[in-house]
């Protein structure tokens, strides 16, 4: 579960730009070495990530398999790379998807006070009341099993926890004597919104969205691993916990902790770039 | 002397000398509390008609949809179609489902061949007993290292602040495998499944899941508690408790952590949702028959009565809490009561 | 006499850094009111703080400030809370902040004496009796209530309250006026002055206020970048100031000369530029009341003119302000501008740009007034660009001229407001209006924000473009020498009506009004002044 | 690490033995606890088809015939019966028997019971064993006559099943359709009675002390199934003593539980269940029997089963198991499995095969469900295999529950070329595994047609002498298995946890209709 930054507490707008800390260097660089894992997996990964080859089952690291393979001798390393695909790939659209959205109502709430802001504002509270992973359940259960269902379930989960930021951050912008001024210079109002007012917000509005990329990694993790997200043979981290749970029984550990590794370390990556965004730009928070 | 005594304003600002006030309606806490109240009402009934209505997205036969991947046989369908009214328009079944929920009827599962509301009485319990446990873990190990971080400048912040990050990061899943492995199986300190016996050993059965559960829970109250005291500690009311002798732990106490709960409790709110629903992950692998589980394999089993069933009641759990904690502000912060500080 | 405080040769900075205070002497004795005075910045507050031992952490200090013969800068933890308990009692700039606001006021003044074994009822007894002597009334409905019910005075004195319920030897004052009105600023001050003479405590006062500085210490210190310049009687040092900075800041400070006020101009036959009648502007608040912040107000600007609006907090000068520009929509009334009446809705984008060509306004707060991620060259070009027509580059050469005049150095011209003080800003944010070649220039306390030497400064730009640009002036603020200084007419609010208004000279010299009376009478005179403050 | 399940040690025997009987128990004990991997949709005999349901009920529900532990038959409920004429049926009922709620069994039960199967309304599972039968009817206080339609031998051997349970015809009458849901429970005659269902945590049996037969009264008080669905749950709580035991332990827990002798025993026993591949489209890829060869050959299947299984299943070529075929004499069983043909694992020759019949990049539809470790592992390696001789397989993976109605539902199947099955037959009949496979069967998923078979097969059900069954029976598994109409993997063992403090039951299939739980007590 998750949670919209709140507010900076002054002018944070101020301040952004800021270099990163050595551990969000860190963080930025780790992130990047997944997603280009994940997206060069086809032409970088050792192996076919489907290919079985049942004599050589649950092998320790070494020099054939780098990470080992799994109860089928499948190469642990070309499916966690394959499997980066589908479990970014799922965050990814997700975080595009409500920060697009929640921009875009966020700025119209928080513009325009009268009816059609109270309104939007009862509609996030609305939304807020569906948690994300319970939405995206309900998805499943009306369309299938598979990813497009929870994908667009949580897009529309997450679109509050922009939307309210972006709200708040707008009507306390539109306060601003800047914004103002450029009202009483005659500048057209959506030119102010969107070429003026919108990229002081996109700092802290992004730090949120690295949040829910973070959350939304987790939850769809999640769904995978309880058999109601990406289905197999797709390589997915989740799923691939679920599936090598069985190995741990015999002492197999590794095929579960890489991938639990994996995730933990995206997460993790990615709460410290988002904090660090929303640190810097949104005034200090944490 | 020029201003002895002004009238109490409510205004925000520094020294404000009011405008004029007209019509001034007194409006007491009953209005507050009413008006609580029908965003609560409004709430739910909008997030019922969405609940009802999904099922409309999925085209087709209503019927075949609810069951769907069993044989279509006739007889069932007609069955179903009756049992669902679904030959009616939509606003009666509607009607009928939802006065049927004030009646305590949820309809009828079609696997478990039972009232949906028995079978979710049935699993209700486990479920709340776990969220309840998991919440007393946030409360006080969320509180504690928050509170810790916050005071403990420097090299304790820092490594609390990592721990917390690094246990956010762990998804519940993750965390329930590990915390079996090395404390049931390894250990033999817990049990690794069920819910055992009403008491002691219910609590001694659910603190594996309770903590697993609300492990990235903890960090997150932690996080906001220790924010939100960092927020407080560089206000000027605590220099000023400060410098008229107050000691630290009064000065803590009484100006730090009571005002940094507000937030702290904005956040406990939006989790118990979460919760609710992380419970499904969690009971699975720890065998415990609760509404999460069911969830689970309803939704597995084509169960959509018991899944609109569960939705509502999480939706409904997160609206009410989030409508207490509402409540309980105005008494942390007087100023939320007074209209002049909203959250 | 005893020394009640004695600091000496105190150095304080963050490693790395050029010292924020540095080798700052001074000394408070038994009975005596010190004022210490400086621009923002000066290092002030930090002086203060270290008195009862409140140090930025990580602060690298040398020297010794002792307090009654306490090292407050190598004191035991134990000791120092004794000593707050005890001998010394601080007051804080914004009593808003300083207070809890979610604890009541009789909680704020009971918890201190609560550890000194009172009893719960007797806590509440000197509570009671402690808001009285500050001259509150209801002292016991007000124990029961929050911060937020109570007006900054009020709160202000329960602040000293609190700071006088031990009864201390040295009472510290962090600029306790800044927020406050000046009418409610004559009454604290006033109240610390007696309270001060009775008790025989000794008293250090921060202000960057000259003229109050002057109305209550018999010494001062004047502290620059961390440095203390000058030092002496108040008289002497603001009479016959020694240092250049010394003097610079007293001429700086703003007087009320009745003859240095700018002549009225008169147009013969003309129309006025701004006619303002029967405005009224109302607000509905949550919780259903309906609060009136401009009531029935009407005025005339000729062209050319300049009409100051002086008057309390939240007496409604803003809202004047942003109906003038169209920020607003007027609940009645008629507003004529430029000879068109105004309509009573909100204007169009088109009517807006025609309206932008007429006024144009310049807020407070100079780091809110500036867009943070544009350069200040492409702030003003974007203007350009909008009513010139003109194109990219000779937008931006038109820019760069424009805000050479305002003294802003073509090199700036690519900076980010945040690498620009707040002086440098508002000439922006001057060069920003005129960019649109309006008619009228409304200030909205323009200056307020800006330490006195900036403001002088800036004052003196507003004077000298009104002349080049023959612009008409709306000027609000609550400083009535600011308004002396800049406008011929003067407008005086109160609880959103106008209560008096017409030529400065006229207003302040003989004030019709008791209102505008007890407005001018507050303002702090030097003790030396003979001439005693009507009450 | 892994090294040590190279191919070397193969299956037979090295690596497990199969026991017939577990220790008797010493003491009678209060209760024990009786790990679940999914929880019964209901206690209906009529719909108690798979595994978890049966594993309950056998204890509190009785057949007409019991099912011994070796597989033989012995009479239960009815006492005997006679074969008047190949289309009549006559059982003697036990006298004396109670049901719980103090009763006593009458034919009138019995015959109530028996034609729940043969309503539609009812929509029993197990109608296919009634498929022949034309009336059930009380023909004496306690006898019942079973009239079919034509000579059916393989009715008579399925009563030892939940087709035989008798139920009191009172209780039927009041439940109605709330008849063995949780709430309600049931009320028949077995060692234990109903005592109570936590929906998706347990089931309580309480000792029926009016147990008719004394050699069975239960040992214990209570048992009490506990549902964990999570393999890993399941073991752990094994490990722990938290239950005290289970059937069909994960095989990837085998290794470790073998080991942990502190803990209990684990015992492997006989089974009737074959891993077999089903192709459901003989129309499309699978058309050409050559593909359904090659598709076996490329299969590796000792890997397999070390992967799958670590090593504790059997390679076969038969799609039934020695064991079903216990009533025909050694010879002829012997000569049945001589005959079938075998389809060892040769990469060559079947990329060879898939060349000839030029099925090369031909695609197909593999349905799978994640029902548990080794079936994951079976289907993803037949997919390699099929990947790897040239075919395009695309897999869909469904639910559980899904994937259980491709075995009831044509519609369902629509589209899906092949999925995989564990068969186990419920009686020691081989012709069960057979009779499925004629023209226009319920089970017959591909739509296989051969006269020639259906004449065997039709004749076996008339044959009343069980070796000239078992005869024609092997000729008719001949013909398919040359046809390869389903693809037999290997014959899984029955696999039973005993914790230390129980013992008693015997591990055999038998548990699935035979009153196991009545036999368990104290170490
Ligand atoms: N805790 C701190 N950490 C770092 N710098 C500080 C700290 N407190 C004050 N400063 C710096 O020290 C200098 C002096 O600050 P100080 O608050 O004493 O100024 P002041 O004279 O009180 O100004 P003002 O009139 O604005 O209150 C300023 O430049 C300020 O930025
Ligand atoms: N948007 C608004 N909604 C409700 N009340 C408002 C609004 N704007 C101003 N007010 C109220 O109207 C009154 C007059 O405000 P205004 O800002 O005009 O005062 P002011 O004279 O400019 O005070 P100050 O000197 O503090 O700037 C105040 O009581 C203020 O609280
Ligand atoms: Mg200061
Ligand atoms: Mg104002």
């Amino acid at each position: 579960m998750t949670l919209t930054l709140r507010l900076p507490q002054q002018a944070g707008l101020r301040r952004y730009g800021q270099l990163l800390s050595p551990l969000g260097w860190a963080a930025l660089l780790f992130t990047a070495l997944v997603v280009f894992l994940a997206v060069f997996a086809p032409v970088l990964a050792p192996y076919d990530p489907d290919y079985v080859d049942l004599n050589n089952v649950l092998a320790g690291p070494g020099a054939g398999h780098l990470l080992g393979t799994d109860a089928l001798g499948r190469d642990l390393l070309s499916r966690l790379m394959h499997g980066g695909r589908t479990a970014l790939l799922g965050p990814t659209l997700v975080m595009i998807g409500s920060t697009v959205l929640g921009l875009l109502l966020g700025l119209a709430a928080g513009w325009s006070q009268g009816l059609l802001g109270r309104l939007l504002s009862r509609f996030f509270d609305l939304l807020f009341a569906f948690p994300a992973l319970l939405l995206a359940m309900l998805a499943i259960a009306l369309f299938g099993k598979g990813l497009t269902a929870p994908i667009i379930a949580m897009t529309i989960a997450y679109v509050p926890y922009v939307a309210r930021l972006t709200q708040s951050l707008v009507a306390a912008e539109r306060g601003r004597p800047y914004v103002q001024a450029y009202q009483v210079l005659g500048f057209r109002t959506p030119w102010v919104v969107l070429s003026r007012v919108l990229p002081n917000l996109m700092p802290t509005v992004g730090a949120q969205s690295t949040l829910n990329f973070g959350y939304v990694l987790a939850d769809l993790a999640a769904l995978s691993f309880i058999g109601l997200g990406v289905q197999p043979p797709t390589s997915d981290w989740g799923a691939m916990i679920e599936e090598s749970r069985g190995a741990l029984l015999g002492g197999h550990l590794l095929p579960a902790f890489w991938p639990a590794l994996v995730i933990v370390l995206v997460v993790v990556a990615v709460n410290i770039l988002g904090e660090e965004l929303s640190d810097r730009i949104g005034g200090k928070l944490a | 002397m020029t201003t002895a005594v002004q009238a109490p304003t409510a205004a925000g600002a520094p020294g404000p000398a009011p405008g004029k006030r007209a019509k001034v309606r007194a409006r007491g806490p009953a209005v507050f509390i009413l008006q609580k109240l029908a965003v609560l009402a409004a709430t739910l009934f909008v997030a019922s008609l969405a609940v009802f209505f999904s099922r409309f997205l999925v085209p087709g036969d209503p019927a075949r949809f609810l069951l769907r991947g069993r044989s279509p046989n006739p007889d069932a369908l007609a069955e179903i179609t009756r049992q669902y009214g679904l030959d009616k328009p939509a606003w009666e079944q509607y009607l009928n489902w939802i006065t049927g929920i004030f009646q305590g009827d949820w309809g009828r599962s079609l696997t478990y061949r039972q009232d949906v509301t028995e079978v979710l009485l049935s699993r209700l319990p486990t479920t709340l007993q776990l969220v309840a446990l998991a919440a007393v873990f946030i409360t006080v190990l969320g509180l504690l290292a928050g509170i810790l971080a916050s005071l403990n400048k420097g090299f304790g912040d820092k490594f609390i602040l990592i721990t917390l990050t690094a246990a956010g990061a762990v998804p519940p899943f993750v965390a329930a495998i590990a915390l079996v492995a090395l404390f049931s199986v390894g250990l033999g300190w817990f049990p690794s499944f069920g819910s055992g016996d009403a008491g002691w050993d219910r609590i001694w059965h659910l603190t594996l899941p309770a903590f697993a559960l609300g492990i990235t829970y903890i960090a997150m109250v932690a996080r906001v508690t220790r924010s939100s005291m960092n927020e407080q500690l560089v206000r000027e009311h605590v220099e000023v408790a400060t410098s008229r002798g107050l000691n630290r732990g009064a000065v803590v106490l009484r100006h730090v952590l009571r005002n940094a709960l507000g937030p702290i409790l904005t956040v406990s709110g939006v989790l118990v949702a979460g919760l609710l629903v992380s419970s499904a992950i969690i009971e699975r692998t720890f065998g415990l028959a609760g509404i999460g589980q069911l969830l689970v394999t309803s939704i597995d089993r084509l169960d959509f009565a018991v899944v609109q069933a569960i939705v509502m009641v999480v939706v409904a759990a997160f609206v009410l809490v989030n409508t207490l904690v509402d409540l309980i502000q105005p008494l942390i912060d007087p100023r939320i009561a007074a209209g002049t500080e909203t959250r | 006499m005893s020394r009640l405080l004695q600091i000496q040769d105190l150095t304080l900075g963050f490693p790395d850094k050029a010292p924020l205070l540095d080798t700052v002497s001074l000394h408070v004795d038994d009975g005596e009111a010190v004022a210490l005075v400086g621009e923002s910045g000066s290092g002030k507050s930090l002086t203060i703080r270290a008195a009862i031992g409140l140090l930025p952490e990580r602060a690298g200090v040398s020297g010794t400030v002792s307090v009654r013969g306490l090292d407050t800068l190598t004191a035991s933890r134990q000791r120092l809370m004794d000593l707050r308990r005890k001998d010394v009692s601080m007051i804080f700039q914004d009593p808003r902040a300083g207070i809890n606001p979610v604890r009541t006021v009789g909680d704020f003044l009971g918890e201190t004496l609560r550890f000194q074994g009172l009893s719960r009822a007797e806590a509440m007894e000197r509570s009671i009796t402690a808001l009285e002597q500050v001259g509150l009334r209801r002292a016991k409905e007000l124990t029961g209530q929050h911060p937020h019910q109570l007006s900054g005075g009020m709160l202000q004195r329960v602040m000293i309250a609190a700071a006088l319920l031990n009864s201390p030897k040295l009472l510290l004052c962090d600029e306790p006026t800044t927020a406050l009105d000046v009418t409610t600023q004559a009454g604290i001050v006033s109240l610390l002055r007696d309270q001060q003479q009775a008790r025989g405590m000794g008293m250090l006062f921060i202000t960057h206020d000259l003229n109050l500085a002057a109305s209550l210490c018999e010494r001062v210190y004047v502290l620059r970048n961390g440095r203390v310049v000058e030092q002496g009687a108040t008289r002497d040092v603001f009479l016959a100031p020694q240092q250049d900075y010394t003097r610079q800041l007293v001429n700086a400070t703003p007087a009320i000369e009745l003859d240095q006020v700018p002549e009225r101009v008169d147009v013969p036959g003309g129309q006025p530029l701004l006619a303002a009648a029967g405005l009224s502007k109302r607000y509905e608040l949550a919780r259903g009341e309906v609060l009136t912040a401009l009531d029935d107000a009407g005025f005339t600007l000729p062209e050319g003119g300049s009409l100051g609006v002086v008057g309390e907090s939240g007496s409604g000068k803003s809202t004047l302000a942003r109906l003038v520009v169209a920020l607003e929509t007027a609940t009645e009334g008629e507003l004529t501008l430029g000879g068109n009446r105004r309509p009573q809705r909100r204007l169009a984008a088109a009517e807006r740009k025609i309206l932008a060509k007429d006024v144009q306004i310049v807020f407070q707060d100079p780091y809110l007034s500036l867009d943070p991620r544009i350069p200040v060259g492409k702030a003003v070009a974007d203007v350009f660009r909008l009513h010139q027509h003109q194109g990219r580059s000779e937008a931006l050469d038109s820019a760069r001229e424009l805000l050479g005049r305002v003294g802003i150095a073509e090199d700036r011209c690519d900076a980010l407001p945040r690498a620009l003080s707040g002086g440098q800003r508002q000439r922006v944010a001057l060069a920003k209006a005129l960019a649109a070649r309006p008619r009228l220039l409304v200030l909205d306390e323009a200056t307020s924000a800006l330490d006195v030497s900036v403001q002088a400064q800036v004052l003196d730009l507003v004077e000298e473009l009104r002349d080049q640009f023959g612009l008409t002036i709306l000027f609000v603020t609550h400083d009535l020498a600011v308004v002396s200084r800049l406008c011929s007419e003067v407008l005086v609010m109160h609880q959103g009506r106008i209560v008096e208004q017409g030529p400065t000279v006229r207003i302040l010299a003989d004030p019709a009004e008791e209102y505008t009376r007890n407005l001018i009478g507050s303002r702090p005179r030097p003790l030396w002044d003979e001439e005693p403050a009507p009450a | 690490s892994a090294g040590a399940q190279g191919l070397g040690e193969t299956s037979d025997g090295e690596k497990f033995t199969l026991s017939t009987s577990s220790p008797e128990p010493g003491s009678e004990i209060e209760n024990f606890n009786w790990a679940m991997y999914a929880e019964p949709y209901s206690l209906d005999y009529a719909y108690s088809f798979d595994y978890p349901d049966n594993t309950v009920l056998s204890n509190v529900c009785e057949s007409l015939f019991r099912w011994n532990e070796d597989l033989t038959t012995s009479p239960g409920l009815a006492t005997g019966f006679a074969n008047p004429d190949p289309l009549t049926w006559v059982y003697t009922i036990r006298e004396g028997v109670k049901f719980h709620d103090g009763t006593e069994m009458t034919a009138k039960d019995v015959a109530a019971s028996l034609s729940r199967h043969i309503e539609p309304e009812v929509g029993s599972f197990w109608a296919s064993s009634y498929q022949n039968v034309e009336s059930i009817e009380q023909t004496g206080e306690y006898e019942v006559t079973v009239r079919t339609t034509r000579p059916d031998y393989v009715f008579n051997s399925a009563l030892v099943g939940a087709p035989g349970v008798v139920e009191s015809a009172a209780t039927l009458e009041e439940a109605g359709p709330d008849y063995g849901n949780s709430t309600t429970g049931v009320n028949c005659t077995g060692p234990f009675q109903f005592e109570s269902w936590e929906p998706g945590e347990s089931i309580t049996l309480q000792r029926f002390a009016d147990y008719w037969d004394q050699d069975l009264r239960a040992k214990s008080e209570r048992v009490t199934f506990r549902m964990l669905p999570d393999a890993n749950a399941r073991t752990n709580a094994l490990q722990t003593g938290e239950i005290d035991g289970g059937f069909m332990i994960p095989s990837n827990a085998i290794d470790l539980l073998k080991a942990n002798e502190d803990a209990g025993t684990l015992y492997f026993g006989t089974d009737t269940s074959v891993q077999s591949m089903v192709f459901t489209d003989l129309e499309g890829t699978f058309k050409d029997v050559r593909v359904r060869q090659a598709l076996m050959m490329a299969l590796n299947r000792d890997a397999l089963i070390n992967a799958a299984e670590q090593g504790y299943a059997t390679g076969t070529d038969a799609l039934t198991t020695r064991n079903v075929w216990n009533e025909a004499s050694p010879e002829t069983v012997d000569a049945a499995f001589e005959a079938l043909p075998s389809l060892p694992y040769d990469l060559e020759e079947a990329k060879r095969l898939i060349r000839e019949a030029g099925a090369e990049g031909s695609k197909f539809v593999f349905a799978t469900a994640s029902l548990n470790a080794a079936f994951d592992i079976t289907a993803r390696a037949i997919a390699s295999a099929a990947k790897e001789i040239g075919l395009d397989p695309e897999i869909q993976t469904m639910s559980n529950d899904k994937y259980t109605t491709l075995f009831s539902d044509p519609e369902a199947r629509e589209g899906v070329d092949l999925l995989v099955t564990s068969w186990y037959l419920s009686a020691n009949e081989p012709l069960e595994m057979y009779s499925v496979l004629r023209t226009g069967d319920f089970s017959n998923y591909g739509g296989w047609s051969n006269p020639e078979f259906d004449g065997l097969v039709n004749a076996a059900f008339e044959a009343k002498d069980p070796d000239e069954r078992a005869g024609l029976t092997a000729q008719a598994a001949q013909l398919a298995a040359e046809e390869v109409v389903w693809g037999p993997l290997y014959e899984s063992v029955t696999t039973m946890w005993l914790g230390n403090r129980i013992t008693g039951a015997a591990p055999s299939i038998n548990y699935m209709y035979f009153p196991w739980a009545a036999k368990i007590g104290g170490r």
